[in-house]
């Protein structure tokens, strides 16, 4: 860690924090917003955190601009001057601001020393992972053992909030009755293809296949580098937000139609709970994926552990894949799915 | 003395509440309707009189439904108070159910089956409140009859009605709540129990400044007493139909109230803590200026219920004031006014509401003569205002009488002249009543001359049975007689 | 077949793998929605029970999800507490899933899938927060719970939108505020499990960020209880929500964010801590007084009946606030217990709410008239619930007030005790002048007198929901004592 | 105080910096979008301080661990490791964050689809008409 790169870093995440809340340009905000989160993931891998880092790329810089992108574009894109400034709120927006950052700030004096490697969080629970990630699991990437075996309960309920948000984005903006019963409206089938430069269309059309086949290396290969089931799902989506940017809208849905989309959401979190209720019926706890080697061939506890972490990060890359894909589709079409971007 | 344990003391009070479902569910015959009512009312005196015997014994009757916090519990305790006001109560019920019929049918009035079953349940928690064994039960049957009594007040469910419903559950609710409820919570916090019992639950009190507060706050919050200033609701639910003027505030809420500060008085504080703190003195004059107070109001009264409604508030001060007194004589006074008050001014709201129906009239100034058309009736009230007033030979003698004895025993010579000036103030305003419906002259009538034309029978008879019901308590004053005597004995000699 | 060692990881596991199938099913048939989610609650419910039968017969049960022992791995840990909080959850939950028929058929007939979807997982998460025994695990259920709460509320279009967009960004605070808490007791200790933590703080307590975390995480629970003065988002976002979402949050929703407060005061800090070396004991309690006079005063001032409730509520977290801090046996007890209570009571009368929006397309005062001839059953359960709101024995409301305001007594906090006496006056003018309204005036339609009003009773569906919950405030009333003596006894902190 | 005691906390405060910064914009700005946007600089400042609680200084690397070479034993020391935990926790935060965001923005585009702004005030001047 070089403390110098750090305050290049934290300079530029300031700097790119005031601007992107600043701008009057909601397009521009949004921009530089993923810049944000783009410095972001360099502070956190500066710091170790791969895995985080790895996701705030796929996630905060990646499909959340585009999300944030895809929204502004439908509504409006100048933050409107006021005709009476908003003193009080911005007072009380200032005074809570001020006493929080007060409060955390009296705090913080108490923390042991940043990077501290005798501090109570690295000595305490910590270690227990560290150590006992391979005698236990079989699993090299620390990150992924606590994620999905050690912690996987968390990870479970994590996925479901994946799919509330995509269940939600659908719930508010997703326009039903009006459709049959396939997603495409007569007034779809007449929108044109909407006419990008043709390089791009030829570029992507090349990478997508490499994103997709990245992606499954990320999720496959997450029990050994950083890496896993969220990363891979979001790399997923991109692939085919991607088309979407480049193409259209309708060209995605070609390939993946949202009824399908809403199918691989569910499935995704099924696959993670029905590990578990598995191990439930298998006559252990719940995600005590070990008794797995009952029912896997040729398998160790241990190992078994190791492979019930693999089903649930696949469970994991479907749901994330699906309902970022979803959301993409419905912000970017309004919830009618009928326009591109 | 010995103590039984029995249910009967819970069946007395639940029977008019269980008859509530087949009064509802027959709503479409009512005459099947009215036999519940009938059959419950009959039950319910039987349950009460088959008590008598065991409580004149000298002995008490309780029964613990459901414990809720060590000593807060819904329980029942019947003794010779209870069973006094018990008694009173399911009596006149009967009375007042025939008489309902009479009125509710001769006015066609709407809603009926509504009616009856809010009667039932108000009658239900009047016997809660009398056989209650503590504050908590006496509390939770007194909200419930501040509720069930609402929709009858505000039977006609018209503006003045809401007024009138609004100003009764004011004063009613916001003082249960506002003021019975935290002291009842305090005594609790201070005692651990809320059971009454002698000699007081607060014998060993703190201070005199806590006793003080709590004495106030329970003998105001029980605004169903109508204690000046916590009347005002009195006349206000005088617009409610007659028969509901005359049980529930002639009989019922009110004596509930004036029943609970005699409980409170006697089994909460108890008589050696408000006579060792001179209290006694506080009530009685709290007493004594609403006794004189409503009935002044009273004279200038022309709506014959709202008049009766002012000598009302009046009467239940006396009762108060015999509690107040802490003598043997008053106190039996006091108690025995609970049941002689009850008898006189249900024949009078009877006599009022028969008027009602048969002429359609409410104020004194249009009854010139009426004696001649309604002899019957006319005849009742007067019976009824002489018990009232306090003349023989009529029940009212025998507990003013006592309630005079007590304050000659207390040497409280002002308490006297009170209750002498206020007699004199009852028959001032009852007696003009009296006068111009039997002595006029023709040309002055506003009636025909000649036509006699009562009311229906089913209100007349009832009226007759109180009216004699009054002056056979003068002659034969038993069972109340001899249970206020053994209530007091218990409460002084415990 | 499966041990009953496992069922407390059904009460969770249960609804939440049977969301993802309600969804399935939804894209099949729509009708079957429907069932299905009645199906997951009433599992999830009778496991509730089942674990809540053996909490009070053998105490405090553990289990390791992932066999994984604590803190390495997520705990859940059922109490007395949360044994009875998890039953009341699921309880309400069902019965508010009955009740949503005829609303959802009303309000989204296309959406009943994406709805009872949410339905079911806002109730898991509803019940994880509940029964984890992992700080951590706490937060992530909390953000289900919440989002899940944010869409439902926003599905009911125009005012619920905006009423929803500010829940998101208040309700997003309170879950950041706890979640740094969590984080600053973890820098302190290494540790996220709620026991871990309460061994091992101690040994801290002196510390500037123990008290920070503290106060965050109160603050955390605090915004999403709707504590006065942070309550602002509350009433827009509950009085516009379809009614069908109003009935499940408004009852749990902060209940449960009341006993998150408990749990994180008394599980993770403890109670010397919390009443001795916090510095606030006095403030919370005259914040309390504040949220109960403000809720009521507000209620007085509406003229939307849902409006008028959700400023109730406002009110009655102040009673279950300020009843913990009296720091004593009786007020904690009340606080519990009123967290029953209170989840029963407003139930009911969202039940009410429910059937009055579905019956008039409305939900002012005005809506309301005649409707006691019109709907004398429903009324009448109403009246019940709103008795129960007043605090007139023997409803359920009485006994918590009761607890309530005897710990006020004996903690001298004279200011609490005339606030609850306060709020139940103006809780009785509130419904009384309900009643007025629909037992005076008569419904618009009506003209002239004498027209019989013909009795128009509501759906079977929404009646029978709302007359068992009305008796279940009298039944649970008369039961209070049990309940105190088998639950909540044991779970006020010892030595207080 | 010292320099070194500067230093050694200053990710601390540039957290609490963002932290101020997505709090203040939350509360005080008008326009939704900024709104949002401030809620997700707030939720990435709590990434911050838990990523920093984990960092470890003196040679700790990612937490993966190293293999042996051909099972040769390997002997694992917690110290050469960054501390996993609250990465894991910090996943579960960023794919909170993400899920707020959509449901923000689905929430924010029906608002603009109905009263046709963006802006808090104007809002609510077409929710009083």
């Amino acid at each position: 860690m070089i403390w110098q790169f750090d305050f290049i870093i934290l300079a530029l995440a300031l700097i790119c924090a005031v601007a992107s809340i600043s701008l009057k340009d909601l397009l521009s905000a949004a921009i530089v917003f993923g810049a944000y989160s783009f410095v972001m993931c360099l502070l956190w891998t500066e710091m170790g955190a791969v895995d985080v880092a790895f996701t705030e790329a796929a996630v905060g810089a990646g499909v959340s601009t585009v999300f944030f992108l895809a929204a502004v574009l439908h509504t409006s894109r100048q933050v409107k001057p006021r005709r009476h400034g908003r003193f009080f709120y911005k007072f009380i927006g200032a005074a809570a601001a001020l006493a929080i950052g007060g409060v955390l700030l009296a705090a913080s004096a108490d923390f042991p020393t940043w990077g501290d490697p005798a501090s109570p969080a690295s000595i305490h629970v910590s270690p227990h992972y560290i150590i006992n990630t391979i005698p236990d699991t079989a699993v090299p990437n620390v990150v992924t053992s606590v994620l999905a075996d050690y912690r996987g309960f968390d990870t479970m309920f994590e996925t479901s909030v994946i799919f509330v948000a995509g269940l939600a984005v659908l719930a508010i903006l997703g326009r039903f009755g009006r459709r049959t019963r396939d997603e495409a409206p007569a007034e779809f089938a007449a929108v044109p293809v909407a006419g990008q430069s043709p390089i791009i269309q030829a570029a992507c059309r090349i990478m997508v296949p490499f994103m997709q086949l990245f992606a499954l290396y990320v999720l496959a290969h997450g029990h050994h580098s950083p890496g896993g089931g969220f990363q891979g799902g979001v790399i997923l989506a991109a692939s085919f937000i991607l088309i979407a940017i480049s193409y259209d809208l309708r060209a995605m849905i070609g390939r993946l139609r949202e009824r399908w989309n809403m199918v691989f959401a569910s499935l995704g979190v099924m696959i993670y709970a029905g590990t578990g209720a598995l191990c439930l019926l298998l006559g252990a706890n719940f995600l005590d994926y070990s008794v797995l080697h009952r029912i896997l061939p040729a398998t160790s506890p241990i190992m078994a552990r190791s492979h019930g972490m693999l089903a649930v990060e696949v469970g994991v890359c479907f749901t994330v894949m699906a309902v970022m894909v979803l959301i993409y589709v419905n912000i970017a079409s309004h919830g009618k799915s009928d326009k591109g971007l | 003395m010995e103590t039984v344990v029995s249910i009967k003391p819970l069946l007395a009070s639940l029977v008019s509440l269980a008859a509530v479902v087949p009064i509802v569910l027959s709503g479409k015959r009512p005459n099947l309707r009215e036999a519940w009512t009938f059959g419950a009312g009959l039950v319910k005196l039987a349950l009460v009189a088959s008590m008598l015997p065991v409580v004149l014994a000298g002995n008490q009757i309780e029964y613990t439904l459901w414990q809720f916090l060590p000593g807060v519990a819904i329980a029942f305790r019947v003794d010779a108070m209870g069973l006094l006001f018990a008694l009173v109560s399911s009596t006149l019920w009967i009375a007042t159910s025939a008489y309902s019929i009479g009125y509710m049918r001769g006015l066609d009035e709407h809603s009926q089956t509504r009616y009856f079953a809010f009667f039932a349940v108000a009658l239900s928690s009047t016997i809660g409140v009398a056989f209650a064994a503590n504050l908590f039960t006496l509390y939770i049957f007194y909200e419930l009859l501040s509720l069930a009594t609402y929709p009858l007040v505000t039977h006609h469910q018209d503006e003045e009605a809401r007024r009138s419903g609004r100003k009764y559950l004011t004063f009613i609710l916001g003082t249960s709540i506002g003021l019975v409820l935290p002291a009842m919570l305090i005594v609790y916090s201070l005692t651990g129990t809320l059971d009454f019992n002698q000699p007081g639950l607060l014998a060993g009190a703190p201070s005199k400044a806590v006793v003080v507060v709590l004495l106030l706050m329970l003998v105001l919050g029980f605004a169903k007493a109508g204690i000046m200033p916590m009347h005002a609701w009195l006349p206000a639910a005088m617009v409610a139909p007659t028969p509901v003027s005359a049980l529930l505030h002639a009989v019922a809420v009110v004596k509930v109230g004036v029943f609970s500060i005699f409980r409170v008085l006697t089994g909460v504080f108890g008589v050696h803590l408000l006579r060792s703190l001179d209290l006694g003195n506080l009530v009685a004059v709290l007493a004594s200026v609403t006794i004189l107070t409503a009935s002044l109001i009273a004279l200038s009264q022309d709506g014959l219920k709202r008049r009766l409604a002012f000598s009302t508030i009046g009467q239940l001060s006396y009762i108060v004031l015999g509690a107040a007194l802490l003598t043997p004589k008053g106190m039996t006074g006091g108690l025995l006014h609970i049941a002689m008050h009850a008898f006189g001014k249900i024949t009078l709201f009877f006599c009022a509401g028969a008027i009602f129906v048969a002429t359609g009239r409410k104020n004194i100034s249009e009854m010139v003569g009426i004696g001649r058309r309604m002899p019957v009736t006319m005849t009742a009230f007067l019976i009824g205002a002489m018990s009232v007033i306090g003349i023989p030979p009529t029940g009212g003698f025998i507990s003013k009488w006592y309630l005079v004895l007590g304050t000659l025993e207390a040497h409280q010579i002002p308490l006297l002249v009170v209750l002498l000036s206020s007699s004199l103030l009852n028959a001032a305003y009852f007696m003009p009543v009296f006068y111009r419906a039997f002595f006029c002259t023709p040309e002055e009538s506003q009636f025909e001359a000649g036509v006699v034309a009562e009311a229906p029978i089913w209100c007349v008879v009832p009226l007759v049975f109180s009216a004699c019901c009054s002056v056979a308590l003068f002659f034969y004053p038993q069972p109340f007689l001899h249970l206020a005597e053994l209530a007091v004995q218990h409460i002084l000699g415990g | 077949m499966i041990a009953p060692e496992q069922y407390p990881v059904l009460i969770v596991t249960v609804p939440l793998l049977s969301a993802f199938l309600i969804n399935l099913i939804g894209m099949v048939d729509k009708r079957l929605c429907y069932p299905a989610s009645l199906l997951a609650l009433g599992a999830s419910l009778a496991a509730a029970l089942a674990v809540a039968a053996r909490v009070a017969a053998t105490g405090t049960i553990h289990y390791h999800v992932g066999n994984w022992p604590p803190p390495f791995g997520i705990e859940y840990v059922i109490d007395h507490l949360n044994a009875l909080v998890l039953v009341v959850v699921a309880g309400v939950a069902l019965v508010a899933a009955i009740a949503s028929k005829r609303s959802v058929e009303q309000d989204f007939p296309d959406k009943r899938a994406q709805f009872y979807t949410l339905f079911v997982l806002l109730t898991t998460g509803l019940l994880g927060m509940t029964i984890t025994g992992d700080a951590f695990n706490l937060y992530v259920l909390m953000e289900i719970s919440a989002l899940t709460n944010y869409s439902l509320i926003a599905m009911g279009g125009n005012r619920a939108l905006v009423g929803g967009f500010n829940y998101i960004i208040i309700g997003t605070i309170g879950a950041c505020f706890y979640l740094l808490g969590v984080g600053h007791l973890y820098i302190m200790t290494g540790s996220l499990n709620m026991a871990d933590l309460l061994q091992l703080l101690p040994a801290l307590f002196h510390t500037k960020a123990v008290l920070v975390g503290a106060i965050l995480m109160l603050l955390g629970a605090w915004i999403k209880m709707a504590f006065f003065p942070l309550h602002g988002w509350l009433p827009n976002a509950y009085t516009y929500a379809p009614s069908a979402t109003s009935t499940l949050v408004a009852p749990l929703m902060t209940k449960v964010s009341v006993y998150i407060m408990i749990r994180v005061l008394f599980s993770v800090f403890g109670a010397y801590y919390v009443f001795t070396v916090l510095p606030v004991k006095g403030l919370v309690v005259w914040l309390a007084v504040a949220a109960i006079v403000g809720g009521s005063i507000f209620a007085l001032a509406q003229q939307d009946f849902k409006r008028m409730l959700t400023y109730l509520i406002v009110a009655e977290v102040g009673y279950m606030v300020g009843g913990v801090w009296l720091a004593n046996q009786w007020g904690i007890t009340g606080a519990i217990l009123h967290i029953v209570n209170d989840a029963v009571m407003t139930l009911c009368l969202f039940l009410f709410c429910g059937i009055v929006v579905h019956k008039t397309r409305g939900h002012r005062l005005e809506n309301l008239r005649g409707l006691f001839r019109r709907m004398p059953v429903t009324m009448a359960a109403f009246a019940v619930g709103a008795l129960s709101m007043i605090g007139v024995p023997p409803t359920a409301g009485f006994f918590s007030k009761w607890y309530l305001i005897l710990g006020g007594i004996d903690a001298h906090q004279w200011g609490f005790v005339a606030a609850l006496l306060f709020s139940s006056l103006v809780n009785a003018v509130l419904f009384f002048r309900v009643f007025e309204i629909a037992y005076f005036e008569p419904a618009e339609e009506v003209h002239g007198h004498g027209a019989a009003v013909a009795i128009d009773e509501a759906p079977l569906s929404m009646l029978l929901p709302l007359v068992a919950v009305a008796i279940g405030l009298i039944v649970l009333g008369l039961y209070s004592t049990s309940l105190v003596s088998t639950f909540i006894q044991y779970a006020v902190p010892a030595g207080i | 105080m010292a320099m070194a005691e500067i230093f050694a906390k200053y990710n601390y405060w540039i957290y609490i910096t963002l932290m101020m910064i997505g709090l203040y914009a939350m509360i005080a700005k008008g326009n939704l979008a900024k709104k949002i946007i401030g809620m997700s600089i707030f939720q990435t400042a709590i990434i911050v301080f838990y990523v920093s609680i984990g960092a470890k200084k003196g040679g700790a690397t990612i937490p993966i661990i190293a293999h042996g070479h051909e099972g040769a034993e390997h002997v694992v020391r917690a110290i050469d490791y960054v501390n996993p935990l609250p990465h894991v926790l910090m996943l579960t935060a960023i794919v909170v964050g993400v899920a707020t965001l959509g449901v923000a923005l689905a929430i924010a585009m029906s608002i603009y689809e109905r009263y046709g702004s963006m802006e808090e005030e104007e809002i609510l001047e077409r929710i009083r008409e």
